[in-house]
């Protein structure tokens, strides 16, 4: 079976010391490893930005795509072959400024893909402008006065888009990081993990301390039951959404693959795609 | 006529003017005919004037023509926009209920039919249309019996009594107009060789490339004129495990597509200019990362929104060179349904063996015109998929080695492996990237890989089966027209009058744009004292294409028509006639 | 070296090493020298190689070269990847600190100066970047006390103490270096004219042009080499009652900016490839509704992500033809940093005088290559708006009646009226529509307004100030060298040496790409013998741009770098030569 | 003064007879009215699709986009000239499918412009594909076998997005989308009015009759309190968001206009474009 070390590459992150994204790469490549996949079996698909060069960092099929594609790409991805397990990955600009249409549709559609944010409040790899999650004051190249948008609730948005599966995590707490992403990877639908992931470089508010300090851990409430959307919404609320741990959870819902009349249960990429003459005869039939 | 009929059916939008030109045509289809069609209509969905005209012949036809036969009117605005379209021996078969008359100039005959009348009489007046063909058959001295078939098979679902009262109403629209003419038929359509043939638009023929040629998944975005495509997808592709999903926008389409060709299926989009215009940015990562795949552009009346239901051509450039930075890439176009269903097939090929977005122009008449065509070759069905590796090769570096996905080789093409197989793992990135797909900006690597994706494509021209579909009768030719996707009727028949009238004529159609098969096409233009590019757009793109290639900036004339509507046969000709 | 100076700082990103490099150069263009700059650097944040090389002369430069006199080195493989580039007396200054070696095949001369160790000394080892400057300085001859002004400036609010420190830094550093020379400085600068002049990088140009020509809104995206033009603007448009929107991708930013013309405002946005690719069908909403738009296009390293730090000009084509459809649209390539404010200007002229989209396009070079100018023209300033209505034209059919906005004129431009204008109401759409705006689909109006748009234009290549920059000495050339954007400096350093070494010359940058200047091209290639572009592209856009619009195949040659790296001169000079 | 008369053209609409929109089309010319606007002060920017026609319907400057735009086009229309009344308009395909971006976001901005949809849970102008507020099971030409995603519930996902003006109307209820149309113009700061507009071609099960029967009006509640944005949440997920009424209002979060630092009082399209030789040698002083 593969260990952790199978996941790993011969390459050196480019990221800061210390960049929270170090964190997230380690608990894919744990979580991976703890709910025993091969390398081989694991899409790692991941958009444009610091967070996004995560497909290029950890030993599996990767694919970086463009900005704020990343979504789309992995479904179509999980689409083509059901077998494999399909994590998508990226910054919160590309998943909330230019990818939030793919972000809402996707937990909708509910494919089952896991959907793993490097949440760092900024854009990292432009060099500091504000994001979508920057809080209302954040001052950066782009809002030298302070942000007068207020950050984007991304935590009730996932619930309100009907996403079965609504974690949040944070890089300094890599077990519970890779226990979320353990169970999201498990749950058969779309699962989606918000890591806050300090940018040390760009972002001096939103600090490893400052998320120590200010996000309330699910893990302090032994008899949180997390398949209640009222009940989850209602925390979010009572806690401005800055909380950690497994959210919501429909385990009801089936994924989309088991929902779409006709496909095939086995991947579609090994179909055999030879037409034989009288089935075509048939479909030019309807011509006549 | 020369044993061809033209006729027409007008009225409002959502009335059922569609469906009765599908009845008649269909079933004149069964009968043997060769039919070809054109349907105006407007971007709305209840109301505003349409009309489908048919060509009704024996032997195939390509273009609507300009004259008219038979116009049928269900109301008085059909006759005052179409009449003039009638030749002086015409009829106009109009609904006696809003008291049809004729424009002062007209020459035409009027024959006023009870089509409302008849219809309520026999119990629902939605059956008027049926009224039509009834008298439109009586009009071709065809006996109303031969619809018969195609009415049991629309209705089948409403049970016999609804088919037996359609059956009477053209029974008794036929009835009343030869009483009126009390004469023969006026138009005897000559006898066919009643052999069963397909009748199809262009967008069915692309979808069952598709489907034939192995398609498994579909990622799109309604759109007209491409719509079909995928709602024939739809219906077809459950049948063999595959899916369709109707995203979002067209960026999560292509992007789609894209994900699911690297992940080993193959998979297509579709769209018109609108959409295309949004997908440029997912095109350009089809050729960086070399993933194949194949979209279709439905061209329409542009720029913006433009005339969504109208004929164009003018995405020729914007698809050949809309992505920001280079890229390989293909553009193909089909001039006829059988080019469509063939280059379906071949795009999915092609989109494997050379790892590059394949592009398939089509435009609006070629989309949407139904015609009827011979049969499609089982033969065309083959599946190439190009250097897909079933096992990966010896891994040299222990376990965290990678596969040289974008191995540099004299091709440029390198060899692929679809992810999920063992020790086959490489990375895949719209970044440059060395041989494992990992981001390198070393100058020297940048080069290299540049230099093998833009190398793939070289020998295309020479290799694909047909970049130019050309008819050269003559080696020193006055003229040579030239054109693209469905502009192949009118120019072929307007190539016919032409000779008929001693001009040396030789005619194109471009069916592989990009890479453009230049040398072909100077072989084509280097004898010919004027070259004549038909084209529906207003600047002339491919005669800029064609000087950009090839030169000959002196002879290249061109006939822009950019209204909407398409070419006559018979415009061609006098334009080209006018230019000798 | 004829007056000059090269020097290059190298080492880890993130490391001050822009930093290093932005005090010496802003420091000389003080002290009247002429500078020239080149950044290497990588698509990420901290770490990887960079190196700011910078060119110092007496009179304006724009080309980097390849020789270096003296390199600055943060360690060891700095001096591994660029030592090449020194001549055989040039000088490594080197940090003591990681024991520096020069590579074997080096004739150089290594120094290996204390940074770290002095810095440490003077209590804060981010010093070491004075020191080295101090080193710097004390090789060309430069009293370190030159520096004192711009230290004190960028250490402002760090007070006094702070400041005093660093320039200890500089002096200790050029102490040691004059002590381990004990002769006099190797690179003596020759004296200046002491004159102040601006050091910018083209993006600053072009927003500094955006705010003189009167653009009030901007909404924009960030991306990689365009983002400096947004953060310019936010700085400023508030002093002048104006805003800027980081949107949430380029279609809202697009389209936002021609919301924002259509209701009056000047508004631009700015962008590089990928960006660019998003925003074609709004750029086809600009050309179709008519509404103003200015757009940059920062090039990059294509395709899809490409190169996003590194030099390139391969989105000509996407710029020019890169939307479906056909709309009247200009393209215009500033390549100094006087002409990138000049038409940053004219842009917004241009754009509300023919109500077109106009895109700039520039180059990373260009547009982020620091560099000594000697002014910026007051009198260039001037605000043209073209023919809008401040009074609604009568209104002849009671208040029902709309205004023409889209009337058909002679020279295809309408009267334009802006929101809020009482009586003066229209209707604006992407899809066809007639000259109240209001949607149409009929032949004759659709020509009528295709027509009227597509002539808007034809008269700009004459009218445009200066469509192409040419310097022409000789009648019958043997060569012509063309290019666009950031290569004007190697192509007239090439000229020079050309010209120098006999042969007839001519050279010419292009400033107006859209429409085409073709009559002017033509008639300075007519005499030529040999064409040469000198392009930052695989494919020769811009020779087959003239192909298309001259012709002249035989004789147009091109020598194409896409590495990601700047010509040199010498490079140009020598293709030129060999052709020849 | 201006009446709704002066908001009428010469134009006869292409919508289908029954069509929703002619009630959306009257409703905002009849609010425009009571409200005491004059057609040249309103600018009716519009999206593509059956509903996107509006802005050629009623008498006032229009602009009739691209599918999707709407609202970053009528963002750019109030930032150039804040003393225009921008209405945006648009179909729940072109606002909710590929539009969905740029709603999450025009709410999160709060640019003070009314945005309505005519949502008619369908594609309408392409000839009836399922649209994102399709419901499960309805069948279309791209759902033969019936939707298999769940409808987007729109009104969560802008409460969640921080809008401050969330409503809901119907065609048939003319009275209430007038008024709430009033509201939403005169509410400072971005407002969404969902209308439920049936499609009477292409969905024959969202019909009127059907809303009759399954819309909660919160009119029937007297003392509902918009303000709370809790309780609003609480009430869309009792009624699974089939409510008609205004189901929050933040009166208290200023509108964009109002926070950006520096931006003029006075329309941006009416100021001084030209450039004093002194500035402008300030202005380049700053590269010496
Ligand atoms: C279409 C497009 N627009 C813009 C960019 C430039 N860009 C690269 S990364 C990025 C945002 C980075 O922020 P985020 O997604 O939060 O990732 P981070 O770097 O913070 O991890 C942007 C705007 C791009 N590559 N493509
Ligand atoms: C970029 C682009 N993609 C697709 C289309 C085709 N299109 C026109 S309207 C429409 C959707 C219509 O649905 P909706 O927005 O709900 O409006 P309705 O017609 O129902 O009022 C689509 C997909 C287009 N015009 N542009
Ligand atoms: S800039 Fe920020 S997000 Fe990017 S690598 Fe550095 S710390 Fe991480
Ligand atoms: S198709 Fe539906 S939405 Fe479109 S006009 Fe007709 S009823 Fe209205
Ligand atoms: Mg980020
Ligand atoms: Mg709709």
């Amino acid at each position: 079976m593969a260990t952790f070390k199978d996941f790993r590459n011969d390459v050196k992150p480019n990221w800061c010391p210390g960049c929270g994204d170090f964190s997230v790469q380690a608990a894919i490549q744990r979580a991976s490893a703890n709910i025993g996949l091969d390398p081989e079996n694991l899409a790692l698909i991941s958009g444009i930005g610091c967070s996004g060069r995560i497909s290029g960092y950890i030993r599996s099929y990767g694919f970086h795509g463009t900005h704020g594609r990343v979504l789309p790409i992995a479904q179509g991805v999980k689409m083509a072959n059901r077998d494999l397990t399909v994590i998508a990955s990226g910054g919160d600009g590309d998943g909330f400024a230019i990818g939030m249409g793919h972000t809402i549709h996707a937990m909708r559609r509910n494919i089952d893909i896991t959907y793993i944010v490097m949440d760092n409040q900024v854009y990292g790899l432009t060099k500091g402008q504000t994001s979508p999650r920057s809080g209302e004051g954040f001052k950066t190249k782009s809002t030298p006065e302070g942000a007068v948008e207020p950050a984007v609730d991304i935590m009730e948005l996932a619930l309100s888009s009907g996403a079965t599966f609504v974690a949040q995590g944070f890089s300094s707490d890599l077990k519970e990081l890779i226990a979320l992403i353990e169970a999201g990877i498990r749950h058969d639908g779309f699962s989606f993990i918000n890591v806050f992931s300090p940018c040390v470089t760009y972002n001096k508010v939103n600090s490893y301390d400052w998320f120590k300090q200010n996000l309330f851990k699910l893990s302090d409430v032994p008899d949180y039951q997390p398949d209640d959307r009222r009940q989850a919404m209602q925390l979010l609320m009572d806690h401005g959404s800055l909380v950690s741990g497994l959210i919501y959870h429909d385990t009801e819902r089936p994924s989309y693959q088991n929902v779409v009349k006709g496909y095939a249960k086995t991947p579609l990429a090994h179909s055999d795609l030879t037409m034989d003459a009288d089935r075509f005869a048939e479909l030019t039939k309807a011509f006549q | 006529m020369n044993g061809q009929i033209s006729w027409k059916v007008g009225g409002q939008q959502g009335e059922g003017i569609e469906s009765t030109g599908e009845i008649f045509a269909l079933t004149l289809n069964r009968q043997g005919y060769y039919l070809y069609g054109y349907r105006h209509f407007s971007s709305r969905i209840k109301g505003g004037h349409t009309h489908n005209k048919i060509r009704i012949a024996t032997k195939p036809v390509r273009a609507i023509s300009e004259e008219l036969d038979i116009l049928v009117a269900f109301d008085q605005e059909t006759i005052d926009l179409n009449a003039h379209e009638l030749h002086k021996d015409g009829i106009v078969l109009a609904d006696a209920k809003f008291k049809p008359s004729l424009p002062s100039q007209s020459n035409a005959r009027l024959l006023s039919v009870p089509f409302s009348q008849i219809a309520k009489d026999l119990g629902s007046p939605v059956m008027k249309n049926m009224v039509a063909i009834g008298a439109s058959s009586a009009l071709v001295g065809m006996n109303p019996a031969v619809f018969n078939d195609v009415v049991a098979e629309i209705f089948e679902r409403k049970g016999k009594q609804v088919i037996q009262r359609n059956v009477l109403a053209i029974e008794e629209g036929a009835a009343f107009v030869i009483m009126e003419l009390s004469q023969h038929a006026p138009f005897i359509l000559p006898p066919s060789d009643r052999k069963q043939r397909l009748f199809m638009i262009g967008n069915d023929a692309l979808s069952l490339g598709f489907l034939a040629g192995g398609c498994r998944f579909m990622a799109a975005y309604p759109i007209t004129p491409a719509s079909e495509i995928m709602e024939y997808m739809i219906n077809e592709l459950p049948d063999y495990g595959g899916a369709v999903i109707q995203t979002e926008d067209e960026m999560a389409a292509a992007t789609m597509a894209i994900g699911a060709n690297y992940a080993g299926v193959r998979a297509v989009t579709a769209s018109a200019g609108p959409g295309l215009s949004l997908m440029m940015e997912s095109i350009g990562l089809s050729g960086m990362t070399e993933t194949p795949l194949v979209i279709v552009d439905t061209q329409r009346g542009g720029p913006s929104t433009g005339l969504p239901t109208k004929q164009e051509q003018s995405d020729l450039f914007a698809m050949i060179y809309g992505t920001h930075g280079e890229i390989p890439k293909i553009v193909m176009a089909p001039s006829t349904v059988q080019e469509a269903f063939h280059d379906a097939i071949e795009a999915l090929n092609l989109a494997e063996e050379y790892q590059v977005p394949v592009i398939i122009l089509s435009d609006l008449q070629l989309s949407l015109g139904k015609q009827t065509i011979d049969e499609l070759d089982y033969k065309h069905i083959n599946i190439r998929r190009g250097k897909i590796l079933h096992e990966a090769p010896e891994v040299t570096a222990g376990d965290k080695s990678y596969f040289d996905r974008y191995r540099v080789t004299g091709d440029g093409i390198s060899e692929r492996i679809l992810p999920g197989l063992k020790d086959g793992i490489y990375h895949v990135t719209g970044v440059e990237h060395d041989a494992t797909g990992k981001p390198s900006e070393k100058a020297g690597n940048r080069k290299e890989q540049m230099d093998k994706r833009l190398r793939k494509l070289n020998n295309l021209p020479q290799t694909f089966h047909e970049p130019i579909h050309a008819v050269t009768p003559f080696p020193d030719p006055d003229i040579v027209l030239i054109g693209f996707n469905s502009t192949r009727g009118p120019i072929q028949e307007a190539m016919d009058m032409l000779k008929a009238s001693g001009v040396k004529v030789n005619c194109a159609q471009i069916r592989l744009l990009e890479p453009f098969p230049a040398q072909e096409m100077q072989r084509l233009l280097q004898h010919a004292r004027v070259v004549l590019t038909v084209e529906h757009n207003a600047t002339g793109q491919l005669a800029n294409l064609i000087k950009m290639n090839v030169g000959c900036h002196d002879k290249i004339k061109s006939l822009l028509q950019y209204d909407g509507t398409p070419f006559y046969p018979k415009q061609v000709y006098q334009f080209a006639k006018e230019l000798l």
